[in-house]
């Protein structure tokens, strides 16, 4: 089993896939577009985001989308860097699990911080929209530390 | 059979379509799941196990998307695998599903085999670049084209029996309202008159691409004992494989396409597959793989299957042998599906629930799945009485 | 239940594989496996691999490997798009089904082409997260910060898993990271690069594949001096979002474990797919394993991780310390997805 | 039976919407490209089939278990799972076992026009077919053992690829006949290709 190298050649894998959504996940994406973000409400009353199709406990499906708030705190983060080629980042930034208010399953968005220094468990911070929204997850730019005393 | 019985409680089926704009995957699946669980009159909490099947991963972008679907199939706490075995995954799927009833190891099992191929493109996701090698077929048709060259070659068959299987197949569509290709439209002259595609492949002769899903639940004795309706019982299950290209491979009738057959109809006590045998659910992406498996799976002499299409034998229109009344793979090709259609379509029939396109009195049924280069089969006979 | 063991093993891995193809990777550690145990592949009742079209950027790359074990006359065979682990309870299933008495598992791996932290990303949700691309060190290290934040486990106990792992390594032929003499205090004196996951922390990624022959019975104990019998498997999957899950928990490894009674006698070791110290710490706690007890005395997948491999490995070196002699009941463990979604667990004994 | 176009209520249900989401269009795609780079290797048997192709060779392996030729080598029988290392050096000439007019463009290779044809290629000497294009005649004077010859590039274009050969072309020498074309000719010599032998007249 000689394993000397040798002969390489460049593959890139590459396709533009197009995702139909159905009715829960597009309602979020609509949201998106819209600059709001939503949760569904399962049969306990609690709000998930995004909001799943399908209960992840009972397997039953969730129909009740409901808008959430567009700040929150995080609930845990690490730093990436350096930022991934495909990924909507062209900066070093936080990944961050986010609560928002009134929620009660996180959120997986980027934070919109210079250094892992300015990333905190519990941090507070609101969403960074894009100008040109077409309804996709990277509507939001990410998510950037409070202004104390603005309203969300 | 060794181990316990295998009964089919309940069949689902989605709607068959070139975009299934709807739903996302989760709800795709969701709803063949949802059809199955309904026709086994049996909830989520019932089933012990999932067993999932699709073809590559490519299709829909998503590596390993059963762990995204856990929570649609409600898989959450459970059990639950994904078997790959190329353009037979769906009936290799429902054989790893039978085969944990088999084994006592679960009483109900809930298998579903699915692709969304709108999401990508099927010949992209089947004729990806790679470095160091010839690419010079364009998709599966380029593959399986000097294939059935051969067998036209050496069986001496008339030039159009392709289009006689395409057209009987697309007419058996019409009487199945999950079908993906309802041609109404279609005839004879119109398949026969289709563009070439990969000579001697017509347009007409080539299966659709669809987004789709198809699940079954199944369950043991005592489950099939307790159903209030009819169940379909396993009377034998068989998969077998061989490499791609090998000196003395016959590509026409694969050794492991002969083994996989013998070895189902030994179990199920078949000594005459044509006589025994009542309906056929076969895997055919390319209209004339009827009469090379109806040869290779021991229904006609060699070289002299394609005359079974050309006497109306295989047609749910007085043949004494009905080949895939379903509208087969021809009118729905969700690949990751498409092997489980073929092995649900087949105890739907035996269950006489298959509709429209019923074969009256069916009592024994094969349902038949391959893939890969004509090298990977699953098998199985379902009948009406326990074995 | 059939008696099924495993009768015979064997394994390859090193850091890249770059002048061997996976075909070339499995032909001698198959042909090593049935050696082994005199047998050729018409003796083997039921062949079943687990591997990933995308770790090769291939569809249908299992199809190739397919040349490695040798098909003629045709193999009853069948593959999982799972970790080899997987494969090996199919094979189990299809022994207790009484439809064959051995089984051919083989699990492969080869991710160093590509960048394999990008392409887990694709394992996410397709929606909602895959779009962002996080890699599997980004999605483990919130996973990790989560737990040291709890208070569950602190940093000091994660660097002492790393440690353990690389000095275990040192006598593993197959690990591709070792070491004999890294202490606590260097592990914590390296710069996070997933914060707060440093690089020991984090899994050695490998290039590899492991073979494994399962027999039930009589034939088992023909075959083998000392076969491993397989006593209990079972494996159980979680819901999917990284949200809507505690991802200090794996109530799917809890669970299997249960299932597969690993609680039900003394063992004497156990072989963890944890593929971060914090997720190795998680499986300790939801295994219920004893804080005394030998864990991955191979180094674990920690030492070296050939995904879609690296869960039949812990199988496979498990049995053959069984095999050895050097212990009487042992855990192994394998996992699949982001976060410990999904879990196997096998417990095996000597006679 | 239900309806199989209408999607049980019960799976989606009504969704209800925030009165903000209810007079909007909704979303019903999205878009999620994906790319991903790889840098392969070719593996020791394939490398040294590819280089070969730069020196104006072709070279295949021969199996440990009976000496059948394999092309292009990857290194295993596949009949046995046994490794393969002797190279053997082939023929350029050998017949079309099969083949496909192909009328569909492929992906990445705007250098085929369609209609073009690909065949099995069967070079003197070697136990099984490999992929290759005919030209150098009519689509369809194209027959199965048709005999053919390798037109290779230029030598000053010759490199570690098989595409150093541009395709093959009709030697004009009398057909194999159909009985011993493509893999025939090995079952020739046993039942089911299990024993089988090679007796290839033209080897």
């Amino acid at each position: 089993m000689g394993d000397g190298g040798g002969l390489r050649a460049d593959l890139v894998l590459e396709y533009p896939f197009t995702r139909t959504t159905g009715p829960v996940i597009g309602a979020f994406l609509t949201g998106l577009r819209e600059g709001v973000i939503t949760g569904i409400r399962r049969s306990d009353g609690t709000v998930m985001v995004p909001p799943v199709e399908y209960d992840p406990v009972t397997s039953e499906p969730l129909t009740e989308i409901v808008e959430v708030a567009a700040c929150g705190e995080v609930v845990s983060w690490t730093w990436v860097d350096p930022p991934r080629p495909q990924s909507p980042w062209d900066e070093p930034h936080g990944l961050a699990l986010i609560m928002l208010d009134g929620t009660d399953t996180p959120l997986l968005h980027g934070v919109l911080v210079g250094s892992a220094a300015e990333l905190w468990t519990g941090m507070r911070v609101e969403a960074v929209w894009r100008d040109e929204r077409v309804g996709h997850i990277c509507d939001l730019a990410g998510f950037a530390p409070e202004v104390p005393g603005a309203v969300a | 059979m060794s181990g316990e019985r295998i009964a089919v409680l309940g069949v689902g089926q989605t709607k068959y379509r070139s975009t299934r704009g709807d739903v996302s995957i989760a709800g795709l699946v969701r709803e063949a799941a949802y059809r199955a669980l309904e026709d086994a009159q049996l909830g989520w909490g019932d089933i012990d196990a999932v067993v999932i099947g699709k073809a590559p991963d490519f299709f829909e972008g998503v590596m390993m998307p059963e762990l995204y679907l856990a929570d649609a199939l409600g898989c959450v706490g459970k059990p639950m695998l994904r078997v790959h075995t190329a353009g037979s995954v769906g009936g290799s799927t429902a054989l790893v599903a039978a085969s944990l009833v088999q084994a006592r190891i679960h009483r109900r099992v809930l298998t579903l085999g699915f692709e969304k191929q709108s999401e990508s493109n099927a010949t992209w996701a089947l004729s990806l670049p790679q470095p160091f090698s010839v690419s010079a077929n364009a998709g599966a048709g380029g593959y399986f084209s000097p294939i059935i060259r051969q067998y036209m070659a050496r069986s001496g068959a008339p030039d159009l029996i392709g289009c006689m299987v395409a057209f009987k197949d697309r007419q058996n569509a019409l009487l199945n309202p999950y079908a993906h290709l309802h041609q109404h439209d279609l005839t004879f002259e119109k398949v026969v008159e289709s563009p070439m595609l990969w000579d001697p492949i017509r347009y007409s002769e080539t299966c659709p691409s669809s987004d789709g899903a198809c699940a079954m639940v199944l369950g043991d004795e005592v489950a099939g004992d307790a159903a209030t309706g009819p169940v379909a019982w396993v009377h034998g299950t068989a998969m077998r494989s061989e490499a791609n290209n090998f000196p003395g491979r016959d590509e026409v009738n694969p050794l492991a396409s002969r083994d996989c057959a013998a070895d189902v109809f030994r179990q199920a006590g078949i000594t005459d597959p044509r006589t025994q045998v009542d309906v056929v659910e076969v895997y055919v992406p390319f209209s004339w793989y009827e009469p090379m498996w109806l040869e290779s799976l021991g229904f006609a002499e060699p070289d002299n299957g394609w005359r079974m299409v050309e006497d109306g034998s295989t047609s749910l229109d007085g043949g004494d042998l009905p080949v895939n009344a379903s509208g087969g793979v021809l009118s729905s090709n969700p690949i990751g599906a498409s092997g489980m259609i073929r092995f649900a379509e087949a105890a739907m029939q035996v269950r006489g629930m298959a509709g429209e396109h019923q074969v009256d009195g069916a009592r024994t049924a094969l349902g038949h799945a391959y893939g890969g280069g004509a090298q990977y089969f699953a098998m199985w006979v379902v009948g009406s009485e326990k074995p | 239940m059939r008696d099924v063991a495993v009768v015979a093993t064997a394994q390859h891995q090193v850091a890249a594989l770059t002048g061997t193809t996976e075909v070339q990777l499995m032909v001698p550690l198959l042909n090593a496996v049935r050696d082994a145990i005199g047998l050729t592949q018409a003796d083997i009742g039921f062949t079943c691999s687990g591997s990933s079209d995308f770790l090769a950027g291939q569809a249908f790359s299992f199809v190739h490997t397919l040349d490695a074990v040798g098909s003629v006359p045709p193999i009853c065979e069948s593959h999982v798009e799972m970790d080899g682990a997987f494969a090996l309870y199919e094979a189990w299933v299809k022994i207790q089904t009484g439809a064959a008495d051995t089984a051919l598992v083989y699990g492969y791996g080869k991710s160093s082409p590509g960048s394999l932290r990008d392409v887990l990303a694709l394992q996410l949700d397709p929606y909602y997260v895959a779009p962002l691309w996080p890699t599997a060190d980004a999605v483990a290290a919130l996973q990790a910060r989560l737990l040291l934040e709890s208070g569950v486990s602190g940093a000091g106990e994660l660097a002492e898993i790393a440690v353990r792992s690389m000095r275990h390594a040192v006598g593993s032929p197959h690990a591709v990271r070792s070491s004999a003499d890294v202490t606590v205090a260097d592990v914590l004196a390296e710069a996070p690069v997933a914060d707060p996951l440093r690089p020991s922390d984090i899994a050695a990624e490998a290039d590899g594949g492991c073979a494994v022959v399962l027999a039930a019975g009589d034939l088992a104990r023909g075959l083998c001096e000392r076969p491993a019998w397989i006593r209990g498997i079972d494996h159980r999957i979680d819901a999917h979002g990284l949200g809507v899950r505690d991802l200090t928990r794996s109530p799917s490894a809890a669970a299997a474990a249960v299932g597969a009674g690993a609680g039900d006698d003394r063992l004497d070791f156990a072989e963890l797919h944890g593929l971060y110290t914090s997720q190795e710490a998680i499986l300790v706690r939801e295994l219920d394993l004893d804080d005394d007890l030998l864990v991955n005395p191979s180094g674990g997948a920690l030492a070296g991780n050939t995904t879609m491999a690296a869960g039949l490995m812990r199988i496979a070196e498990a049995a053959a310390r069984i095999s050895a002699g050097e212990g009487d009941r042992a855990l192994a463990h394998a996992t699949s997805g982001p976060c410990l979604q999904q879990n196997l667990v096998c417990v095996l004994e000597g006679e | 039976m239900s309806d199989p176009d209408v999607p049980p209520s019960a799976l989606s249900g009504d969704v209800t919407l925030p009165a903000v989401l209810r007079d909007v269009e909704p979303v019903r795609s999205v878009r999620t490209p994906i790319r991903l780079e790889y840098s392969v290797t070719a593996g020791s048997a394939a490398e040294a089939y590819l280089r070969a192709y730069a020196e104006k060779r072709i070279v295949g392996h021969r199996s440990p278990v009976d000496g059948a030729v394999f092309i292009p080598p990857r290194g295993v029988d596949p009949r046995y799972g046994q490794e393969t290392a002797e190279e053997v050096e082939l023929a350029h000439t050998g017949h079309v076992g099969s083949f496909c007019v192909t009328h569909l463009p492929i992906p990445g290779r705007s250098d085929l026009v369609p209609p073009y044809v690909s065949a099995w290629i069967h070079l003197d000497g070697s136990a099984i077919g490999f992929l290759g294009l005919v030209a150098g005649c009519a689509n369809e004077d194209v027959r199965i053992g048709m005999r053919v010859r390798a037109v290779w590039k230029p030598d000053g274009e010759l490199g570690p690829t098989s595409e150093s050969i541009l395709h093959w072309e009709p030697t004009g020498e009398p057909d194999v006949p159909f009985e011993r074309a493509g893999n025939r000719a090995w079952r020739a010599g046993g039942p089911d290709g299990r024993d089988g032998r090679q007796e290839r007249g033209d080897a």
